[in-house]
């Protein structure tokens, strides 16, 4: 009996997540089959791609590390009724943090290394974090608006580094030089590869949902965003929730960037964020900002996106496609929210 | 004329040059705020812009046109915004990501799907300056005001005409009044949802058409993701210009010095490694949000939908 | 005088998601009449005139106009067929003038200017003939309740209304300002308006109004002259049969025989001053004391620091001068923390601004505040189990219609919203509660419920700051009433010596001569 | 020894294959390997820098055996794959010779600075004013060899000219782009050399829209004339097919990697004849460009900074 009313639960929870999608997917499809494309054959590509082959599944994990945390870095705040639109700029400072860690102590050993490095980012990132926080804790400024002006500062702030003292002379773009081999992050498979950060964005994930449904902490960060006002009143410093909660992102931000750099590139490489931050925002969106969404929606997305090339490679189906894909599929899970409500 | 007063023009006109998508974007987003929609997409309502504003004069030949395809498409966005906050009522911010998400896509889709490869670059004709008769002839203002492309007047005059219709009218007065308290308006027979309607779409539209200047002004060209921030910039400048016209104006002016002047410190030579000079329309920005932001009077609707069988939670 | 029926409302229905608001009420309305509304909160009599007045659209039934069936789609309609209404919360742009906000949407030659001489005296000629002094251009944030009031009236007379509705216009007023209003009322009757005059306060109703409807959760119980009836007749139509009045404290008036509060002071304040700030009254030098076991009753015009005053003690507004003491011990101020640590429980006057979560469940909201200490945590994690358990049993206690302690707080009534403010309160057992308005937006039953609790606190010798708009609650429930006036308290009387007129002069400023 | 086995490409660029610019060349590359030596060919367009590595796996996978990435943001990532597949082909692009480089890989040398050279002389002889500006993306070695050997080229002429480098932080935005060439020629300076992608389009634009004096214009990899025939210069026209076909000729041939240095004889060359350039000037230039090709010339690779 409990059960099934469990199951019931999560049926209702997920409807009109599916329905959403195949919405989607409908209306994208008459648009890709108007371009003159084999609709099938895309959404097979797209949908596939990531369990073909082993290096496919791989590949869609190595993308889900980098915008589960994004997406966190933007669900956090959230919570507490904060809009952190700088996921990008956390990102690229906590990647350069690491990086000029991994290469000014590259002769540290692994155990030591690694775990400085991944320091470096979250902090760099948390510092990404502070700002805006600070800006709106001292200010009132906007929070929207400083998070996404800081992106902008880190563009050039990466540029810097990857044109100053620290720049590969090889590489035709902007890049620095390799950090230390001891910061590299364990593989878990080597060929294809797969880097343990995963198993450290699963950590994340799950003490970021507990410390929000268990903790006092949490309760207070949910309070605050239910009506900060009221919390307010009652004894919560609100404003400290909110600059927690935009340290807090910063930090998961930073950790993102610092995953990519001693996981996958092992450098800082100008574009590394690539459009992290607004599929890191989708996924958010999508999961109406519960953190134990997420996670399943960052797969999904991950798994689109791998398939997005592979489409894109094969059919000659421009990318952008998948974009706006996940764009429709974010206005109508919103819109099955309305009709939800119509119904009861 | 000596060289002192040459350098004056040349770099006043730039600055003129410079305001033109601030100001159309930022009357936009103020427009809509003054209904309290507050419209976030500005970004991704620029790229569509100049990419439809681009393709349709690439492929009409007609620059006219293409400006007309611009505003259009940003009022549809501008329409979409309003039918889902409006009507459904939906969150505003959600709805404007969303936007922006399907701009950035659009933007870029279309012009590989309309154009597709070409060898040489698909190049449109760039507006070109048009004196004014007579006042163009005055010795410096006349060079630096009466000697630009048509969105440069139509930038200022429209910021002239909003202020006028804001402050100096009735009708504006009454659209004031649905920014900041829409049941008041609303219990005196004024319309809600049609002024929140029109003034979100007028706004969109000039977002499409500030999009829209950068390749019909700029570079003659699309590229991708060619906003590069000024559609975020564009909302600090509205908060910053206290959401009003005038100000707004004057706002426009001031990011377009610091542009303007960063450009000018690096050619003139410096210490200062140029990627920090590229930073700083971006930190002055915020450094001028630290001191106006609290003052700035932001219309007390300002994101809220408006529903009038539901009382305020 | 039987004059011609002006107005007829006829089966008019109304739901609101799962509530009935209105179900078949007919309503009319005499010309040259003033007409009561009456009925408990949640009566359904705001619905029934917003529906007239077109803000709200009726799910059925019908309105004559003169014997003329008229279509109302919005107030725009209501305003042609010269139909105007006075809300009970101003519907006013603090921002813009006097002069705005009465042109806003009125109906001008050429909108395209902003010159509005010809307005300016239309609206003076108004104001000579009504008595509704009000300086134009003054800011509408800048004036106090009662003039903000006049300018609503003005709005409706300068659209020229043949029916004027008023709801619940006395709340924000003193006895004296409360006649001063009727006396214009009679005046706009004579000019051949018709007024109808919304209230739950039985008083008002008999002193100036010429018939009386009485509404009960949404149906029209009864409709009569009022010299062809009795208090009593009325009262039992508001409340019903449903209310056991034996128990009631509100019909045993048990006010006079409460327990005598101990003379041991709990909570203590010594010359309290705050800093003045655009939108909110400074205290001025407040000192009084709180005994153990008493109810400390705060009487005064909405807007004279009350709210300055609860903050106050909840250590949420800082202050220039002054100290609090609970039990002889100072407290560390402003402490807004204050609340969390046990001593203090709060029912604050905005419910849905500063004592709500509608973003949360209402489990989330019964223990807003109560979060850090045991039962419902350790002070680091919270134990769901002990606040689930709780919450269902709080819900039943307080009859807080909620699906469960899941259900979101956003789909809650208003009143229930009150229920949980107060189950939230009494909840917390702290030995001081600052209770303001706690009975706003409860019907008679509940009203009921508080009061009891109250009363158990009394005896269980606890403080109560009981700060209300009603008077008569007050004189019900306290031992002693403060009033303020200005942020200052201009006196202290106890009971029995409570006498409504003298109460009511010092909420206009007039010092009691001792 | 043993029959040659067949080889399919896949060449992966970084933006669109219609930039009419470097990714363009590299297409028009890929194609002639597909076309003149019937080679099976994919290519994937603007891949971002998180991806590279999927995408190299993934055509991998798919059993394509020499994989060319045309860009240097990509040359690290190329690398480190090639160590893993001794037995595919990589083909990568940068500036300066790689530390390590394994023995299944192909590095193409930009080169850049030596065509330069020549883009300096010109400059020289063809400013009014006296002041030449260099615009470019970012302060990458490259950019700097390419001012340096300008720079180089300008003390050779004997002229006195200044010459200064500003950077538009972007090698593809063309507004920045612009606003930095409005602003360089208000400050006087009248021949543009522009290395960029995109944000060529910018500086045409700029030159264009100066009415009171004459803006000339140099750019990079293909011929701009149509853009703005009235300031357009010339160009430092690459190609790729020439070096491409040798590459995949030496790997069919059984040559699995070595480095692959370009310049005037692999198909770099200085646009001729010069627009908007009066004859004389064309004739002395004539000779630079021969001394150049021999040799004669020889032209310093100097990353280190502008001051
Ligand atoms: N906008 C609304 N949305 C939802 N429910 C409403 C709304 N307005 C009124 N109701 C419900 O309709 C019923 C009647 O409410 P109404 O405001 O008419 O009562 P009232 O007699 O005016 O009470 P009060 O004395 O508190 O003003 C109540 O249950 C109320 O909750
Ligand atoms: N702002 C709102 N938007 C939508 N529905 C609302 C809103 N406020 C209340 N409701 C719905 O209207 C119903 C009654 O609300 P309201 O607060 O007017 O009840 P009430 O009559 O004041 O409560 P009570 O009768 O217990 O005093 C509730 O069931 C609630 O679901
Ligand atoms: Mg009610
Ligand atoms: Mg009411």
């Amino acid at each position: 009996m409990k059960k099934s009313n469990g199951l019931l639960k999560i049926a209702r929870a997920v409807l009109p997540y599916l329905l959403a999608v195949v919405a989607a997917f409908a209306a994208a499809g008459v648009f890709i089959a108007l371009m003159g494309f084999d609709v099938f054959k895309a959404y097979g590509t797209i949908l596939f791609t990531s369990f073909r082959t082993p290096n496919g599944f791989v590949q869609t994990l190595l993308k889900f590390v980098p915008l589960v945390l994004q997406a966190l870095a933007f669900t956090i705040p959230l919570t507490a009724g904060k809009f952190n639109i700088g996921g990008e700029g956390q990102l690229l400072v906590g990647a350069t943090a690491a990086t000029v860690a991994g290469i000014v102590f590259a002769q540290l050993p692994p155990i030591l290394l690694v775990p400085l490095v991944l320091l470096a980012g979250v902090l760099g990132g948390a510092l990404w974090g502070l700002i805006p926080g600070w800006l709106l804790y001292r200010f009132g400024i906007n929070e929207i608006l400083t998070t996404v002006l800081l992106n902008f500062v880190s563009f050039n702030l990466v540029n810097y580094v990857c044109t100053g003292p620290l720049r590969d002379p090889a590489a035709g773009h902007p890049t620095t030089i390799a950090i230390g081999q001891n910061g590299w992050l364990p593989m878990l498979i080597n060929n294809p590869p797969l880097h343990s950060g995963i198993l450290l964005a699963i950590l994340v994930v799950a003490v970021v949902y507990y410390a929000i449904t268990r903790t006092v902490s949490g309760y207070e960060l949910v309070a605050t965003g239910a009506n900060p006002r009221a919390a307010g009143v009652f004894g919560i410093n609100t404003r400290w929730m909110f600059i927690a909660s935009l340290v807090i992102a910063g930090g998961v931000g930073g950790l993102s960037g610092a995953l990519e750099v001693a996981g996958v590139q092992h450098r800082l490489i100008e574009g590394m964020q690539h459009n992290f931050l607004v599929l890191g925002l989708i996924i958010g969106l999508i999961a109406k900002g519960n953190n134990l969404a997420v996670p399943f929606v960052a797969f999904f997305i991950s798994v689109l996106e791998v398939g997005a090339s592979a489409m894109q490679r094969t059919l000659m189906i421009p990318v952008e496609m998948v974009f706006i894909v996940e764009a429709l599929i974010l206005v109508f899970v919103l819109l099955s929210d309305l009709v939800q409500k119509r119904v009861s | 004329m000596n060289e002192f007063w040459l350098t004056i023009i040349s770099y006043a006109k730039l600055i003129l040059l410079t305001i033109v998508p601030f100001v159309l974007a930022g009357q936009g987003t103020m427009l809509g705020g003054r209904t309290g929609i507050f419209n976030v997409a500005q970004e991704g309502i620029m790229l569509v812009g100049a990419s439809v504003g681009f393709l349709v004069s690439f492929l009409t030949g007609s620059n006219a046109l293409g400006m007309l395809a611009a505003m259009l498409a940003g009022g549809l966005f501008g329409l979409a915004l309003a039918y889902f906050t409006t009507h459904l009522r939906m969150d505003q911010f959600v709805i404007g990501l969303a936007l922006f998400f399907i701009g950035v896509g659009l933007s870029t889709l279309l012009p590989k799907i309309i154009i597709g490869v070409t060898l040489t670059p698909p190049l449109i004709p760039t507006l070109k300056d048009i004196p004014i008769p007579g006042l163009s002839q005055i010795p410096v203002i006349g060079e630096i005001f009466f000697k630009q492309n048509v969105l440069v007047y139509f930038s200022i005059l429209l910021s002239i005409g909003l202020w006028w219709y804001l402050y100096r009218t009735q009708a504006g007065m009454e659209l004031r009044a649905v920014g900041e308290n829409p049941q008041a308006a609303d219990s005196l027979g004024v319309n809600v949802p049609r002024a929140r309607y029109w003034t979100a779409i007028l706004g969109g539209m000039l977002m499409g058409l500030a999009g829209a200047y950068l390749p019909m002004v700029y570079t003659g060209t699309f590229t991708e993701n060619m906003v590069k921030g000024r559609g975020w910039l564009a909302i600090a400048l509205t908060f910053f210009g206290g959401w009003k016209p005038d100000t707004i104006l004057y706002g426009a002016l001031f990011f377009a010095l610091i542009e303007v002047l960063a450009y000018r410190v690096q050619v003139l030579g410096t210490a200062i490694p140029y990627q920090f000079l590229l930073m700083l329309p971006y930190l002055a920005t915020i450094l001028v949000m630290m001191f106006s932001f609290r003052k700035a009077r932001v219309p007390a609707f300002l994101g809220q939908n408006y529903d009038r069988e539901k009382r305020a939670l | 005088m039987n004059a011609p029926i002006l107005l007829h409302m006829r089966g008019v229905s109304k739901a609101f998601g799962s509530t009935q608001a209105l179900q078949d009420v007919s309503f009319e309305l005499r010309q040259r009449e003033i007409h009561g509304l009456l009925g408990g909160n949640g009566a359904g009599k705001t619905t029934l005139m917003n529906i007239l007045f077109g803000l709200y659209r009726a799910d059925a039934g019908e309105i004559f106009l003169n014997d003329q069936p008229i279509h109302i789609s919005g107030p725009k309609d209501a305003i042609t067929h010269r139909i105007n209404m006075v809300h009970q919360h101003f519907l006013q742009v603090g921002s813009f003038t006097v002069l705005e906000n009465i042109l806003i949407g009125a109906p001008r030659k050429n909108r395209w200017n902003n010159r509005y001489d010809a307005e300016i005296q239309k609206i003076r000629t108004l104001q000579e003939r009504f008595g509704l002094e009000v300086p134009l251009d003054a800011l509408i944030e800048d004036l106090p309740m009662g003039m903000r009031q006049k300018v609503e009236i003005l709005k409706a007379l300068y659209r020229g209304v043949q029916v004027l509705i008023l709801d619940e216009p006395t709340t924000n007023l003193t006895p004296q300002e409360v006649d001063a209003l009727f006396q214009s009322l009679r005046v706009m009757v004579q000019e051949g308006l018709s007024v109808v005059f919304i209230t739950h306060k039985l008083r008002e109703v008999m002193s100036v109004c010429d018939r009386i409807t009485v509404l009960r959760n949404g149906r029209n119980i009864l409709t009569l002259d009022r010299k062809e009836a009795s208090e009593e007749a009325f009262v039992r139509a508001m409340v019903g049969e449903s209310m056991d009045m034996s128990r009631s404290v509100i019909f045993a008036h048990a006010g006079q025989d409460l327990p005598a509060p101990a003379p041991v002071p709990l909570l203590r304040l010594e010359g309290i001053t705050t800093a003045p700030d655009e939108g909110s009254v400074a205290l001025k030098n407040v000192s009084f004391e709180v005994r153990e076991g008493e109810i400390f009753g705060i009487a005064g015009v909405a807007g004279n620091g009350q709210r300055e005053l609860a903050e106050v003690v909840m250590g949420l507004l800082p202050v220039q001068a002054g100290q609090i003491l609970l039990r002889h011990q100072a407290l560390p101020h402003p402490d807004s923390r204050r609340g969390l640590k046990g001593d203090f429980a709060y029912i604050p006057e905005d419910r849905l601004h500063d004592g709500f979560l509608p973003r949360a469940t209402v489990a989330h909201n019964l223990i807003l505040g109560l979060h850090r200490r045991p039962p419902y945590s350790n002070g680091r994690v919270i134990d769901w189990k002990t606040v689930h358990a709780r919450a269902l049993d709080l819900i039943a206690q307080y009859n807080i219609k909620a699906s469960g302690p899941e259900d979101m707080g956003g789909n809650l009534s208003g009143g229930n919203i009150q229920r949980v403010m107060v189950a939230r309160a009494f909840s917390a057992a702290a030995p001081v509660l600052v209770a303001h308005n706690p009975t706003r937006g409860l019907d008679i039953p509940s009203m009921d419920l508080v009061y009891q609790r109250l009363l158990e606190r009394k005896r269980q010798g606890q403080a109560t700051l009981l700060i209300s708009e009603d008077l008569d609650e007050l004189m019900l429930m306290s031992d002693r009433i403060g009033v303020l006036y200005k942020g200052e308290l201009l006196g202290i009387v106890e009971r029995p010596a409570f006498e409504k007129y003298t109460i009511g002069q010092m909420m206009s400023g007039i010092r009691p001569q001792a | 020894t043993q029959p040659a086995k067949t080889y399919k490409l896949a060449a992966i660029f970084p933006g669109v294959i219609n930039d009419s610019d470097y990714n363009t060349l590299g297409y028009m590359g890929a194609e002639a390997v597909k076309k003149d030596l019937g080679i099976e060919m994919a290519y994937s367009e603007t891949v971002a820098v998180p991806d590279i590595d999927r995408v190299m796996r993934e055509y991998i996978d798919q059993g394509y055996n020499i994989i060319w990435t045309h860009g240097g943001q990509y040359v690290n990532q190329t690398i480190e794959l090639a160590k893993q597949f001794p037995d595919v082909v990589f083909i990568a692009e940068g500036d300066a010779k790689p530390a390590e480089m394994p023995a299944n890989v192909w590095f193409i040398d930009r080169n850049f600075h030596i065509g330069f050279y020549g883009v300096g002389a010109l400059a020289a002889r063809i400013t009014q004013t006296g002041k030449i500006g260099y615009i470019g993306g970012l302060t990458l070695p490259f950019s700097y060899a390419e001012v340096h050997a300008m720079q180089q080229a300008i003390k050779d002429s004997g002229k006195n000219v200044e010459l200064k480098a500003v950077w538009a932080g972007d090698f593809n935005d063309p507004t920045k782009a612009r606003q930095v060439a409005d602003t360089m020629i208000a400050e006087g300076y009248d021949v543009l050399v522009g290395s960029l992608n995109n944000g060529m389009l910018g500086v045409f634009e700029a030159a264009k829209a100066t009415t009171d004096k004459k803006i000339l214009v140099t750019a990079k990899y293909t011929d701009k004339t149509s853009i703005a025939p009235d300031n357009y210069v010339t160009s430092l026209l690459y190609d790729f097919v020439k070096p491409m076909k040798d590459i995949v000729g030496k790997i069919q041939a059984g040559e699995k990697g070595g480095y692959y240095p370009l310049g005037f004889d692999t198909g770099v060359s200085l646009q001729t004849p010069f627009k908007n350039v009066d004859p004389a000037v064309e004739e002395e230039m004539k000779a630079v460009i021969n001394d150049l090709v021999s040799g004669k010339i020889q032209v310093v690779k100097d990353t280190s900074e502008i001051k």
